[in-house]
């Protein structure tokens, strides 16, 4: 496992010349993109600009229409996102996608219950949710309330949670922090620090732009369904990026 | 810097909105289709189907499918299911004959039987929209009830109604070369085509399918609308067993016994989404003269009426299936 | 246990459904013959399900009734339960539909098998040219699929009756009137409809009227109502076999009483049939109204 | 600035956690005090309904419904519904029968009916699951085709089934003093229990009705899932169309008639959701036996036969109020 | 109309003793808030804190178990948000509350389409919704499309559309940006600076405590379910505010 990001030679995720269109609207119009193990990842753009799409593809919620993702080098193809969760693909994804009538401590483990001969082992599992919600400061008065009555924040907070628990080799977050309060957003940049030292690859989708700078090594920018611009974040500022995002509309 | 901005930012293209425009009529579109076929298969296998006079038949009979149909496809945008309106046929069928034999005069039998049609869609309404309870379980239990009620009436007599009136008209008759049930068949269709997709009415009914909290914080009268498709369907029910009655010239509680599931049958063949948020009458339309179709076809090309049920079970099948296919290539959601 | 005979006897009428005429009318003979005799007399409708008519035979010997009347819905299915009536030493009769030979006392009511004979005989007399032929039947009833049977068993000694289409209203008279619509438009040399039960019948007659073919067609069926005496007297109905349902149910009452009483009963209790024609159509006419 | 963190912050109350603990189990509350009062109704206005004949004779009743109302719950937990069972009932009892007939050893008779349930599930959740076609449509294609398929292997008639084997055993027979037909619908009611509330299959069920995309996000596999509930209510109602066989000694297509809509009132009325997500089996139990309890009731009272439908229809809107009112106050959203 | 907050002694909104149940959980424990026409005031607090329902009890989404609503000095009390719209109470939800199958500007007019004896006039629809979304620099492809095919954005920038569009007299706005990309989020805080100046009375509710400097005449901290401190704008900065916000956890 290689800490730092150069010393990697072949990327964690490679994906070239992915396309994907929805009906007469073209989301992606072939998207390369590299991250290394290790790496953050920041992906920026407008509204529309195809960030979620091209981060669904990846984590197999969306099939392409056309391109190709390799893993450490192999080339992959999955048409159901449990292929690329068995690969260490998390997502957090923005409508948090979460089940409103199961329990917390059900929506952390959904798809990786703790079982034995089939059976849900409860008291471990509820035990396992309130360690992982202490690790992300997250603090939700019972484990036993179903989604459905948590405020927007707190459904959040489960998504990531849920995304970081299970060692992912690939974290990808759209959007993870924007109905957070500020220590929980804390907590989140200080998690993407502590995974991106375990050599997990992140992808770290946010408009707040101040974030990408504490904790990205990279920032790549889309914009109508392409990627316009690569930046290693030495190489940026805030008014650059900005220029980059908003695009023809300024100019 | 500049290599960026040197990259092509072309605009989104418009060549492809034709798509965008056939994706919501794709279902439509599938069920029309395959109602043409059904059609073209019948006219080459019996001489008889493509005559006019058959032609009128059907469509005489596909007009009390039809009227409830129309009414269903409101109740069913909102979410919403009513499976007592075969129920409401077999009350107002028998409590139309009960009228006109304790001597009311036509018209005001009809009047009094489309208000109680109206009023037990009220009700059921009321305990659905103001009392939350699951449309399937009230009007469940309303199929129940008021089949018990016509029972109750006739004491299972079929009480005959004198023909020559403008009431058995309303069955037999014909008006501009039509039978009389088809053109209220029609009218209803038109009503409610209009309403559905013109409307602020319509569309406040498909907010409320698609999501109803979204629709009460936009200060739409969620409860009052919701309850006003099932006093739709009462209604409607009550003119399709006017209808039936005119027809029978005789009023029973035996009438329409399953009605609600070829009703059902015709408004989602049409394409209208049983989860509710979407809603298309001319689908509907399509649908219930497909079923009427098929129905009038199997019989004409002497098929063993053992196998009638099977068949049709396996038409309509096929006909959603190949729909869902059609639809979901052009409408593809992921 | 004789010693209750002064007390009122209850019995139990277990009914197939209430929405044809010729069960209530069973049930109303019944009523008025219990009341006549003194005893108590409950119904059950079980809506076509035959095995309600088994739960409700269960219960009525758990509540220990004197004696059950039966019309069967599946006649092979109610032997069991009729079987615990025996047991538990309650008579069991049966009505109308014919039961397999077991401990039943009595079977009341018509051979509708042979009545569909009967009727068939009927036709070949009444159109000796014969003529192209279409059933309304109903599939789901067992009983008129018999009459189906005995009628087609009949007419197929000689071939003057070709039959060209079947058609199955389900019982429900709207569907037997599209049905019959269908057959009508379908076969327009047809000349003789044959309707198997009293759904179909007036199905049937609704659908000659709006097709106008009373000038070309015939009817023949079963079970009279208002509709058919109209079409006996424009002629193109020739003639309905008319049970008398409340004699069937008087006299499964008679009979349980005189079981009540210690006494014995024949095991087979005819009612007759008739066919309605033009001729004697008039004591009916009161009937129907 | 002190003067606002000298304000109250206290921890929240942990008293309440009772109505926490309350609120999902309000509706089995509500369902099982309803049971109860129709059972003490009756047991005061008829001496024989409190009897232990009369009970068990219940049990024995209600246990067809029962069983197919267990798998109904997995069925419409995960959002689906299955209108076909009762035509599976008719269709395996009416092959039971035949079978037996044709001289095939009981115990294999079993296992092909079995068998053929599981396989007519496994078709209409392939269409479901896979071809993405609504359960409504496909389910009542079903209603139609497989009871068509049933009256033509039976024309119509019934078949007798000798008895006194170990087949007519299942429906009449004995076992520790109960009725086997009750020991089987104990025995489904207890694994149903087990699956849907402590296995990890039982979960991803309610997933998949809760948000069935997030479910597949996670990587459960939904579609096998969702045909699976299917081959489960079709086994049920195998199962179901062989304890009616054997109890009534004769297979027949006209078996279980309307059997459809009298399960899924079982389910609804012991608070199972009709939109998927929330499913209770103890509540399911609840619901079969008040309505079985209601039928049987309604005899031992000797209620007129022209009321019953009515009174049934009736008790089960008031039953389902009284669950709403009662769950509203605790379970408030508003 | 007063155009600077102080001038007005009436205040727009006065809500006094507002307490809210769900369940067990105390959501609102009795909070009092006044609101001057023309003025912004800020709302934040922890994920939970009750922000979210404290508002839905203004729009009339939920009612309170307890406590009173004053409008302009007059008492009001209502049962559905219905009452509060037609008082002129708009409110951007957090979860947005759009009709996914109905198309963008269906979505804007919900509930008041522009209508001729009962019919829409979907012309007059379309054209205005161009119009109020160019206000907002919202660009939208085809205002026909659904607004399920959006993105996350661009279905947030419609609720804010619907909400800002119809004159209200008071706007709640819960985490309207949270999914914006920059240029929006401009957009969205030039906004309410112009309805600011027509006299509106603004709620913003935000975790971007940088915005609130921007527009903000007077912030408001919320702490489980009560209000712990009020601050004119002139007399707080950031870091006196996250403590504030984030409270006992940090001391
Ligand atoms: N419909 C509901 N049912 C049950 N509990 C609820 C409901 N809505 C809110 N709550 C509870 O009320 C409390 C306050 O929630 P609210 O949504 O108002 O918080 P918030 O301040 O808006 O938080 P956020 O910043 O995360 O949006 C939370 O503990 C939440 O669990
Ligand atoms: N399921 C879908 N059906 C149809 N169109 C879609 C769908 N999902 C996305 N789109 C379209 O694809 C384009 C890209 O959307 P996407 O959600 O990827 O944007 P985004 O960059 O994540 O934006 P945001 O920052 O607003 O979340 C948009 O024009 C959107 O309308
Ligand atoms: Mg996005
Ligand atoms: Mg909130």
């Amino acid at each position: 496992m290689s800490l730092s990001p150069t010393a990697a030679t072949i990327p964690r995720v490679s994906m070239r010349g992915i396309k994907k269109r929805f009906g007469a609207v073209e989301a992606l119009r072939g998207v390369d993109l590299d991250i290394m193990p290790g790496e953050c990842l920041g992906l920026v753009g407008d509204n529309a600009a195809g960030k979620s799409t091209f981060t669904k593809v990846l984590a197999g919620a969306y099939v392409a229409d056309a391109g190709t993702i390799a893993l450490d080098g192999q080339m992959v193809s999955y048409a159901e996102p449990a292929e690329a969760r068995a690969r260490g693909i998390e997502m957090v994804y923005q409508d948090l996608s979460l089940c409103d009538t199961i329990d917390v401590a059900g929506n952390l483990f959904l798809g990786r219950e703790p079982r034995r001969l089939g059976f849900l082992q409860r008291r471990r599992m509820e035990q396992k949710a309130a360690a992982m919600l202490e690790a992300l400061e997250i603090r939700i008065p019972h484990l036993r309330a179903t989604v459905e009555q948590l405020s927007g924040g707190q459904r959040q907070a489960i998504a990531i949670a849920r995304a970081a628990a299970f060692n992912p080799r690939v974290l990808i977050m759209d959007e993870p922090t924007s109905a957070l309060a500020v220590a929980e957003v804390e907590a989140v940049l200080a998690l993407i620090g502590r995974v991106k030292a375990l050599g997990v690859a992140v992808v770290l989708i946010t408009h707040r732009l101040q974030d990408l700078f504490r904790v990205c090594d990279r920032i790549a920018v889309m914009y109508e369904g392409t990627k316009v611009a690569e930046r290693a974040i030495g190489q940026t500022n805030l008014e650059d990026l900005v220029r980059l995002i908003v695009g023809e509309k300024y100019t | 810097m500049s290599h960026e901005l040197s990259m092509p930012r072309t605009p989104r293209t418009n060549a492809l909105r034709l798509i965008d425009h056939l994706g919501p009529q794709a279902q439509i579109l599938a069920i029309a289709l395959f109602f043409i076929a059904c059609c073209l298969v019948f006219t080459f296998m019996t001489d008889v189907f493509a005559t006019t006079g058959n032609v009128l038949n059907l469509l005489r009979q596909a007009a009390p499918n039809l009227i409830v149909a129309i009414a269903m496809t409101f109740v069913i945008t909102t979410g919403g299911i009513d499976l007592s309106v075969g129920s409401i046929v077999a009350l107002t069928n028998a409590l139309a004959a009960i009228l006109l034999q304790q001597g009311l005069p036509w018209p005001l039998t009809i009047l009094a039987i489309l208000l109680v049609g109206g009023l037990v869609g009220l009700i059921q309404g009321w305990f659905i929209a103001y009392q939350g309870i699951p449309a399937f379980i009230v009007t469940l239990a309303g199929l129940s009830i008021l089949r018990g009620v016509a029972l109750l009436m006739t004491q299972g007599f079929s009480i005959p109604i004198a023909s020559g009136t403008g009431f058995t008209a309303l069955g037999r008759g014909w008006f501009l070369g039509m039978p009389a049930p088809a053109i209220l068949a029609i009218l209803a269709a038109l009503a409610g085509l209009i309403t559905l997709s013109r409307t602020v009415y319509g569309r406040h009914i498909v907010a409320i399918g698609a999501n109803s909290e979204a629709a009460r914080r936009t200060g739409i009268p969620t409860r009052r609308l919701t309850a006003s498709v099932y006093v739709m369907s009462g209604t409607a029910a009550a003119l399709a067993g006017i209808v039936i009655a005119a027809r029978l010239g005789s009023g029973s509680s035996n009438a329409a016994v399953g009605f609600e599931l070829d009703v059902i049958a015709a408004v989602v063949l049409g394409g209208t989404a049983l989860i509710g948020g979407r809603g298309t009458i001319v689908g509907t339309l399509l649908g219930a003269l497909t079923i009427a179709c098929i129905g009038n076809g199997l019989i004409l090309i002497h098929i063993s009426p053992f196998f009638t049920q099977i068949v049709t079970g396996a038409v309509i099948l096929i006909a959603i299936w190949l729909n869902t296919r059609l639809f979901s290539k052009l409408g593809r959601r992921r | 246990v004789p010693t209750l005979a002064a007390e009122a006897p209850t019995f139990a009428l277990v009914q197939i459904n209430q929405q044809a005429l010729f069960f209530n009318q069973v049930n109303a003979g019944a009523e008025a013959a219990a009341k006549k005799a003194g005893a108590n007399l409950v119904i059950y409708n079980a809506n076509n399900d035959p095995a309600s008519q088994n739960n409700a035979i269960e219960t009525y010997i758990e509540q220990k009734v004197q004696g059950i009347i039966v019309d069967a819905i599946d006649v092979n299915g109610i032997m069991p339960a009729v079987q615990e009536a025996a047991k538990a030493g309650i008579p069991v009769i049966s009505v109308d539909a014919v039961l397999p030979p077991g401990p039943q006392k009595a079977q009341v009511g018509v051979d509708n098998g042979k009545a569909g004979a009967d009727m068939a005989e009927f036709l070949e007399k009444s159109i000796p040219a014969g003529g192209k032929l279409g059933i309304v039947g109903a599939l789901n009833s067992a009983i008129q699929n018999l009459r189906q049977k005995g009628f087609e068993d009949r007419l197929k000694a000689s071939d003057k009756f070709p039959i060209v289409n079947i058609v199955d209203g389900r019982n429900i008279q709207d569907n037997a009137m599209s049905a019959a619509e269908n057959l009508l438009t379908g076969n327009p040399d047809l000349a003789v409809v044959y309707a198997t039960g009293e759904p179909a019948m007036v199905g049937t007659v609704a659908a000659v009227e709006s097709q106008g073919r009373q000038d070309s067609v015939k009817v023949v069926g079963w079970d009279l109502t208002a509709e058919s005496i109209k079409g006996i007297d424009a002629g193109y109905v020739l003639g309905v076999v008319q049970q008398d349902p409340a004699a069937m149910g008087a006299a499964a009452i008679e009979a349980l009483m005189k079981l009540h009483a210690g006494k014995t009963v024949d095991k087979e209790i005819n009612v007759p049939v008739t066919i309605v024609t033009k001729s004697n159509v008039d004591p009916y006419r009161a009937v129907f109204k």
